[in-house]
C-alpha cells in the first residue's frame, strides 16, 4: 500500500513541479476563469503538503486548514464555490479532530481517511494526467500528411450521425446556455372590476380627469396593469373616452367624446 | 537519402499546401536552392527506382508527393481516402434544438444557442435533415422548423417519441408548457379579453 | 517493395488517417489480413533502414505515416504546419480520468476533481476527444463518457491499453469501494469497470 508514502516521495518533474502561489488569473465578480496553476482545490490541497513536506497519511488538519483558508484568501478564491466546499470541509474535520477519541474502547476511526483516500485518488489522476501531456507532447511532433489534393467527384457518402452524437449537442447546448430560458409565469392579482369602479365612479363627480388620478397613492405595477386594462375596456363600450392634449402630456380620461369648441 | 532529402521528404509529406523550391530553402540555414534541387532529385529517383507507392510531381503550386495514379482505382474502391461526412457541432446542436423543440422558429434556436444560425441552418435543410413546417402565428409570421423523417432513419429511430425524454436530459431544453393559471392570472385575463 | 507494399503506402498516403489491418485488406482482393501486416512490415523497414523522412506509426488501432520528430522544428520554422496545442491541465486531469473510469458521468469526474467540470467536458467534446457514450442507469439517468479515436491518436497510442498502468504509477489507483476488488489491485478494476 502507498497510502503511507509521503507525497514529497513522487517524481518531480518539470511539468510536477511545484506552482509559486503567485500568477494565476482570476476574473473579478468570484468567477474562476482559469487558475493557471491550480486545476482545483485538491490541487492547491496537495501543493500546500508538498511545501510543508507533510506525510499524506497523517495530515496535521488544524495547521493546514489555516493555511488553505489564508491561501484562498491570498489567490482570491475566496468566491470559488469548489475552493470554498474544501475549506469547509477542513474546518469540519479539524473540529472532528478534537473530540475525544474512544470513550468505550471501540475502534477508533479517523476522520481525515475519506480526505486522505481523496487526495490520493487525484495525486494519481495528475499523475496519468502529466503522463498524457508528455505523450501528446511527443506525438504533436510527428505531422500526418499535410495536404490532400481535393478528391475526384465521388457520389456523395450518406451522412452518419448518432443518437448519442445528438445527446452530445444537446449536452453541450445545454452546458452553453447562459440563462435559463425558462420564465416562469406568477399569477399577480390584477383587479379590473375595481378599477373600472374606481374611474366611473370618478366620471360620476367630473367631466375629465388625467388617468393617474383613478390610481392609489402608492400603486402597484397590477393597479397600473388593472387601470390600463380597465380603461381600454371602457373605452371599447363607449362608456369613456381617452385622449391626450398634445403630445408628451398626460393622458385625460372624459365622460362625453371631446368634440371640437362651437 | 541525404539527411537533406529526408528533411524535404518529411517537410513536402506534412506541408498544408505544394511547396516552391525557393521556399524549401529556408528549412535549413546551411543549404543553397541547388543543394534543394539536387536533393528533390534524390527523392524523385528513389521513390522510382525503389519501387513506392507515392511519386515526387512538381506541379504550378509547386512540389508534392502524391500516392500514384496506378493504385487510384484500388484506393478508391476502398473508399480509405474519403471520410464520412459527419455533421459539425454547430449543426448537431442547431439539430438537438430543434429535435426537442419542434416546431420552432429561428429566433428561439438562436435564443437558446446564443449564436447565429441562419447558414447552419440552411446546410440542415441541403442535407434534408430539417424542414419548414409551418409559419409562427407571432410578429413577421416567422418560419418554423422540424426534422424530416430522414433525421429519423439517421438515428435508427421509428419516430420522434422514441427521442430520449426530454426532461430526463435536460430541463432546459423541455418544451414550453402552458402554466395551469388562476383567475386572477394577467395572462388568463388578457387571453378571456381578447 | 513488393506489389502490396507498395499499393499500402499509396492508400496509407492518401487516406491520412489511421487505417486499421482490416481495412487495408479490402485494397486487395487476393491478400490476406496476414499478407498485409507481412508487407506493413516490410514498409515499416524500408523507411527505418533507407533512411526515410517519415516512418510507420501504429495509432488508435490503425496504421499511419507520419514524419519524424527529428523534422518538427525545421517545419514549424518554414511555416509548412504547425503543432496541436496544448491541453490545459484541467483537459488533461478530465481527459485522464475519462480514459481510466469509462464510460463515466459527469459527477463521479467532478468527485474525483473536486471542481465543476461542465466547461471541460463542453471543449473535450468540441475537440472530439470524448463522445457520449451511454446513460448511466442511475438516477436522473445521467450521460456517460467516453473517449474517442481522436483521442488515441492525439497522444500517439495505438490503443487504451497503452496508456500506463495502476502498478507503473508510483500511487496506486484506490478503488472507490473498498469490497468491490481484492487488495491493491488497481489493475483488476480498472479492468473491471470498463
Amino acid at each position: 500500500m502507498t497510502a503511507g508514502a509521503p507525497v514529497t516521495a513522487r517524481p518531480q518533474t518539470g511539468l510536477n513541479a511545484s506552482p509559486p502561489l503567485v500568477d494565476r488569473r482570476v476574473a473579478v465578480g468570484g468567477f474562476v476563469v482559469e487558475l493557471e496553476a491550480f486545476s482545483g482545490p485538491l490541487d492547491l490541497l496537495l501543493h500546500l503538503l508538498r511545501e510543508e513536506q507533510i506525510d499524506i497519511a497523517d495530515i496535521p488538519i488544524a495547521r493546514i486548514a489555516d493555511q488553505f483558508l489564508a491561501a484562498i484568501h491570498e489567490l482570491g478564491l475566496n468566491q470559488a464555490a469548489d475552493y470554498l466546499e474544501m475549506a469547509s470541509r477542513l474546518v469540519r474535520l479539524k473540529v472532528q479532530m478534537l473530540l475525544p477519541r474512544s470513550l468505550d474502547g471501540e475502534e477508533w476511526e479517523d476522520p481525515r481517511a475519506e480526505l486522505v483516500r481523496r487526495l490520493l485518488e487525484y495525486q494519481q489522476i495528475k499523475e496519468i494526467a502529466h503522463w498524457m501531456a508528455a505523450a501528446a507532447e511527443r506525438r504533436s511532433l510527428r505531422f500526418g500528411r499535410g495536404y490532400l489534393p481535393p478528391p475526384p467527384e465521388i457520389p456523395p457518402l450518406p451522412l452518419t450521425l448518432d443518437l448519442f452524437e445528438l445527446l452530445s449537442a444537446v449536452d453541450r447546448t445545454v452546458a452553453g446556455i447562459l440563462h435559463p430560458v425558462l420564465h416562469r409565469v406568477i399569477a399577480r392579482p390584477l383587479n379590473v372590476e375595481g378599477a373600472t369602479l374606481r374611474v366611473q365612479s370618478l366620471l360620476e363627480d367630473r367631466e375629465e380627469f388625467v388617468w393617474f388620478e383613478a390610481l392609489g397613492a402608492r400603486p402597484t405595477i397590477s393597479d397600473l396593469l388593472s387601470l390600463l386594462l380597465a380603461l381600454l375596456e371602457l373605452s371599447r363600450r363607449g362608456l369613456c373616452f381617452v385622449l391626450q392634449p398634445a403630445a408628451f402630456e398626460p393622458l385625460l380620461v372624459r365622460r362625453e367624446s371631446p368634440r371640437p369648441a362651437a | 537519402m541525404n539527411p537533406l532529402a529526408q528533411l524535404l521528404e518529411a517537410a513536402l509529406f506534412a506541408a498544408a499546401r505544394p511547396v516552391a523550391a525557393e521556399e524549401l530553402v529556408t528549412l535549413d540555414p546551411d543549404a543553397s536552392l541547388d543543394d534543394v534541387r539536387a536533393a528533390l532529385d534524390q527523392l524523385r529517383e528513389h521513390y522510382d527506382f525503389d519501387g513506392h507507392g507515392v511519386e515526387l510531381v512538381e506541379l504550378a503550386g509547386g512540389y508534392q508527393i502524391l500516392s500514384r495514379p496506378a493504385f487510384a482505382a484500388a484506393i478508391e474502391r476502398a473508399q480509405l481516402n474519403v471520410r464520412q461526412p459527419r455533421l459539425t457541432p454547430a449543426m448537431l446542436e442547431t439539430l438537438a434544438v430543434i429535435a426537442y423543440r419542434q416546431p420552432v422558429g429561428r429566433a428561439e434556436i438562436e435564443d437558446i444557442r446564443g449564436v447565429s444560425t441562419s447558414g447552419v441552418l440552411r446546410s440542415l435543410q441541403e442535407r434534408g435533415l430539417i424542414e419548414v413546417t409551418g409559419r409562427s402565428e407571432g410578429l413577421g409570421r416567422p418560419l418554423l422548423y422540424g426534422t424530416t423523417p430522414l433525421f429519423l432513419e439517421l438515428l435508427g429511430l421509428s419516430d420522434l417519441q422514441n427521442l430520449p425524454r426530454a426532461e430526463e436530459l435536460t430541463i432546459a431544453l423541455q418544451p414550453p408548457k402552458a402554466e395551469a393559471v388562476g383567475p386572477d392570472d394577467a395572462a388568463a385575463y388578457v387571453a378571456a379579453d381578447r
